[in-house]
């Protein structure tokens, strides 16, 4: 099932959004104290996600999270306050890049421990389920999560207890002889969720129509009241897909580029926006796209950096009710 | 009426299903199999919802569902389970209101009996209240008598924070007081009066006060015990304010005493107020060993109790 | 590959053992401080695993010890005299049922937390294949473990390390509909293993014949260098195989038994005792033997029982070094 | 000699991996990503095993695999990873000892990264000690100077505990004397002496007290700075004594105030000679916010001690 052009639009400046947003937080990456961690690479599933979720869907998503929050609709300028630890910021400068969350958009608290996130997912599910709550839980994490026994004990309970998660796991690494991952015996990810009883499935996730087909799939599936489903979504990784960013060249994109290195044929946005104006769109709707957003992000980040700080009893208030 | 710490313990659960039609049990039971059954599981079977043996996935179960609008107890049973699912309570329910500005929180409950039951051994006798008291963000309570179990499970089944409730196995037939309505948690509590001294206490422990001021008394001394039953966040002026007219104190804690509420307790007081003689009664520096005669060599006794605040009151 | 004669007397004695040393203490349960674990139903593994295990082999068990130490030989009055806190137990006192072990043969230390032992046999196996030492790593857990995250992550560990552990699962609960027990959404727990590249297969542990074969072979892919191995050991479940022993009747064999109960049928001493006879070996040589450590063991209870109690220097003694 | 507690660090790592050749590293550098490269992976690629995010089996795998004769030391890097892998530490390597009747043990180190990097945020900032501290058979040093680094690794990879030793990723550039030979620990060091009151503290914060200790000279007032490495089994004689010629003591710790080990040894002090004035400064009772300006509101800084000194000397 493809989307129509008005969909496909939106699904392209929603991966332009997440773009833009790590490569205007990379250029400024001085400013910035501590770690963080950008989602280049993983725009089409973020984008996938933004079409897919319903306003009473919850989504958990780790510390990789810039691109799926950028995507569902947060609002920059709070992000990069939160950030730069700038008064305004939606965790009042409590969390910076790593806990980003937004629960406007579906994202109540944003772990940053591997797999943390997705076993409160399953809890999640559960409260949906048993107060009879509409709306199905989006778990997000990485392959290395995967390493994690927590990832198996939440696969099998959300198995028992046949709760509306969706397991996506943004497999961002290189596969190994013989195994899934350097770190996985198992042949492939799937198989590690398939083995308890969770259907699960594989897909390109740096071609944005079939991540967006997958995830509406599952979707639909868990709406019908099916038991939990795994995507692994297949991530170009990207060299600047690791933490301690700060050292990392900005490998802003370039819409216009007609290079052919190994990254423009695998960038899911170039991939996009190539099948895009294939498809007869043409490439200036989609130039004057980028340059709207690419536009709110720069001016976003400098009203976040002019912000004042976030104020000091922000540091220990409220710990306890 | 008078009630024994079990009957008190299953009533206020009993009132909070009944109080909150939606309170899930993410366990069994909170007294078996090392106390009476309270019944609950066969009054309320779907109110229960049994886990695989997955301390990890069930704890964070249980943070998830708070976070989502679904209250959640969990009976831990034996504390030390907890160890294999302890990032999901020290490190997400603990910080889910602070990291989401206040957006979202997880008013989830855990249960679980601490200390020495007797014959459990090293891996099953633990005082994990003296590692919870550390997370801030953490409510920690530790009841010791009918009354204070029934304000500790309304407190935490009511209240609004990530509540770590430490039980005792060896609690549950001590009797005393208890009101109709729901006690609250009061800290710190006056539980016997007397001047020669004060035990400062909590849990099964506070008991074991109890019975040690009965033996003292019976040497004609006359000693105060004061109930502690929240360990975090300590209510430090009250704690200070309610020791003040005694110049000796004996803080007493069935954990080993690095890192005990006990000696923070008496750290705070010592602060405050130089020149008053205190001592320290925790578990000596071993795990608990098996057989129960020689745990007695470890454990803090009523005799033992009464041997350091004679001690005390002679220097 | 069967066993000669002399060899299935010796397992027969290893299995009596087990089962008579349980028995003895469970009738005497009222002496017992605390909960304590019984192996019977198990008797057919702990005397493969008797005959299997060689001088440099490690093994872990768990809280469900009695039956695997008394098959390989571990001396039931000092065992007795743990259990009572009797002076001259091997644990000085401090373990009790749930924590004996027996360094002599093979079993340095005993973890009751579900899935404990069998993580630590991990990384024992490593030390042999670092080391350059012989002997392999026997991992003895129950079907429960099999919910625990530590388990995936070791199973894990072992394929990628490929060191020499051979886990075996002791299953004693049923299998529910569509999948391998009530708290596990696999179809199997064999599954669980192989799906981490580890070469599982599942025995009817109330086999004797069939256990020694299996657990034989895996252990000699082991010392041949193979990576670890899984046994899913199906026990048959016993109704006093639970915790909280001291409530139980004591379900004492009766080797003569003509009855044609269930459990008589599925009973593992009774199943090869009916064999042995069917292949010639008379009865009485089988009586014989029973009689010999039946009143082996009542005579260790008895001086156990009559031994003072554990010096009460050994509580607090040696924490540190 | 003259050199920072990295160099330190670094050099005894080296000695360890030359004078046991089998020794093993479960996991990647003591000091990556947040300090400079130690080298050593570069320069003994052999000597180290990279774990899957498996923290629970890692560090299982290197308990079992002390047990078996392979001495590991498992740089866990981040303190709250080890929450994962909670159990097989304080429930299994410390008991193996105790257990076992003595037959067998676990001389195995775990090496973690404590207290606030500053940015990291409240789940990656942790003071695992004040937990550790409480659990009897783990060894527990938190070094703060070159020298008792290098004392803390001899005395962890020679040692036959179960051994956490605590480091902090801001001390590797604070240089100080250190020795040819492997260093002793001591404890308690004195490192500083002064007769108008004295700061006891551990790891980085004893670098805060002697920044402390020179503000205070600045005013005239002369501070001693008391080291107490090895927080577990805490050396609580030699702790009272080495502190006897002082009616002043602060003590300083990163963990916050409820079970901290600052708490604890202000309480056996104050046990054994009330009359003492004591202060405790801990980090405040909050998870740690990502922002550093709100960071530095919870965290005892040089100025924080210092002022706190000069309270209690005017008190
Ligand atoms: C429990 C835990 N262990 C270790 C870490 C440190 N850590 C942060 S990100 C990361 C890599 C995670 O890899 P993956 O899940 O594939 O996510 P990616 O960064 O590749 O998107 C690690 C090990 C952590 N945050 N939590
Ligand atoms: C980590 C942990 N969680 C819970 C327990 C409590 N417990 C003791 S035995 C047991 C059942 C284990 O079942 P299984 O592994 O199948 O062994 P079995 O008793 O059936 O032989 C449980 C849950 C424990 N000892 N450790
Ligand atoms: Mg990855
Ligand atoms: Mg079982």
């Amino acid at each position: 099932m493809s989307v129509s052009p008005a969909v496909r639009l939106e699904r392209f400046a929603a991966m332009l959004r997440a773009r833009r947003f790590d490569e205007t937080l990379i250029e400024h990456a001085e400013m910035v104290v501590g770690v963080f961690h950008v989602s280049i690479g993983m725009e089409a599933t973020a984008a996938a996600l933004a079409l897919t979720r319903g306003s009473d869907d919850l989504v958990m998503l780790n510390h990789r999270n810039h691109g799926a929050l950028q995507a569902l609709g947060s609002d920059p300028e709070a992000m990069f306050r939160e950030i730069l630890g700038r008064d305004g910021g939606p965790q009042r400068g409590r969390g910076g890049s790593l806990h980003l969350c937004d629960p406007e958009h579906g994202v109540p608290y944003t772990s940053a421990m591997v797999a943390g996130g997705a076993a409160l997912a399953v809890g999640m599910a559960l409260a949906r389920k048993r107060l009879g709550h509409q709306g199905i839980v989006f778990a997000f994490f990485g392959d290395g999560a995967m390493n994690e026994g927590a990832m198996h004990e939440s696969l099998n309970l959300a198995s028992l207890w046949r709760v509306p998660v969706l397991f996506v796991c943004e497999s961002n690494t290189r596969e190994a002889a013989e195994r899934a991952t350097a770190t996985q015996a198992a042949r492939s990810l799937h198989a590690l969720a398939a083995v308890h009883q969770v259907a699960a499935t594989a897909v390109d996730a740096a071609d944005a129509g079939a991540i967006t087909a997958a995830m509406g799939e599952a979707a639909a599936e868990l709406r019908a009241g099916a038991g939990p489903r795994f995507l692994e979504a297949r991530t170009p990784p990207w060299s600047g897909n690791a933490a301690f960013i700060p050292q990392l060249t900005t490998g802003r994109l370039d819409l216009s580029s007609g290079e052919d290195d190994a990254w423009v044929q695998a960038d899911p946005i170039l991939r996009e926006m190539r099948a895009m104006t294939a498809d007869g769109i043409a490439t200036a709707e989609l130039l004057a796209i980028d340059r709207a957003i690419d536009e709110r992000m720069r001016e976003a980040f400098e009203r976040a950096a002019a912000a004042p700080l976030a104020p000091a009893t922000h540091a220990s208030e409220g710990v306890w009710a | 009426m008078i009630a024994t710490y079990h009957e008190a313990r299953t009533r206020a659960l009993e009132r909070a299903l009944a109080d909150d039609p939606e309170l899930l049990l993410l366990g069994g039971s909170l007294s078996l199999p090392f106390n009476p059954d309270d019944g609950l599981a066969a009054r309320h079977p779907e109110r229960i919802l049994l886990p695989p043996i997955s301390e990890f996935a069930t704890a964070a179960a249980a943070v998830g569902a708070s976070i989502a609008g679904l209250r959640t107890l969990v009976p831990v049973s034996t504390s030390s389970f907890l160890f294999y699912g302890f990032a999901p309570v020290v490190n997400e329910a603990a910080n889910v209101r602070y990291l989401s500005g206040g957006a979202s929180n997880a008013p989830v409950t855990f249960h679980m009996m601490c200390g020495s039951r007797r014959g459990g051994g090293a891996q099953h006798e633990h005082t994990l209240q003296a590692m919870f008291q550390n997370v801030p963000g953490l409510r920690v309570i530790a009841p010791g008598t009918p009354a204070s179990v029934d304000g500790a499970l309304h407190a935490a089944l009511t209240g609004e924070d990530p509540t770590i409730l430490i039980d005792h196995i060896l609690l549950a037939p001590f009797d005393g007081e208890l009101g109709e309505a729901p006690a609250a948690v009061t800290d710190p509590a006056l539980v016997r009066d007397g001047g020669d001294a004060m035990l400062v206490s909590y849990s099964l422990m506070l008991q074991h006060c109890l019975a040690a001021a009965q033996l003292l008394a019976e040497d004609g001394l006359e000693v105060a015990v004061l109930e502690v039953a929240t360990l975090a966040p300590l209510a430090v002026e009250e704690l200070i304010n309610a020791t003040a007219g005694h110049e000796r104190l004996v803080f007493v804690d069935e954990s080993r005493a690095a890192g005990s509420p006990a000696s923070h307790m008496l750290a705070q007081v010592a602060q405050a107020r130089p020149q008053t003689h205190t001592r320290l009664v925790c578990t000596l520096d071993a795990p608990a060993p098996f057989a129960t005669h020689l745990l007695d060599e470890i454990l803090p006794t009523p005799a033992r109790i009464a041997a350091a605040t004679r001690a005390l009151i002679a220097a």
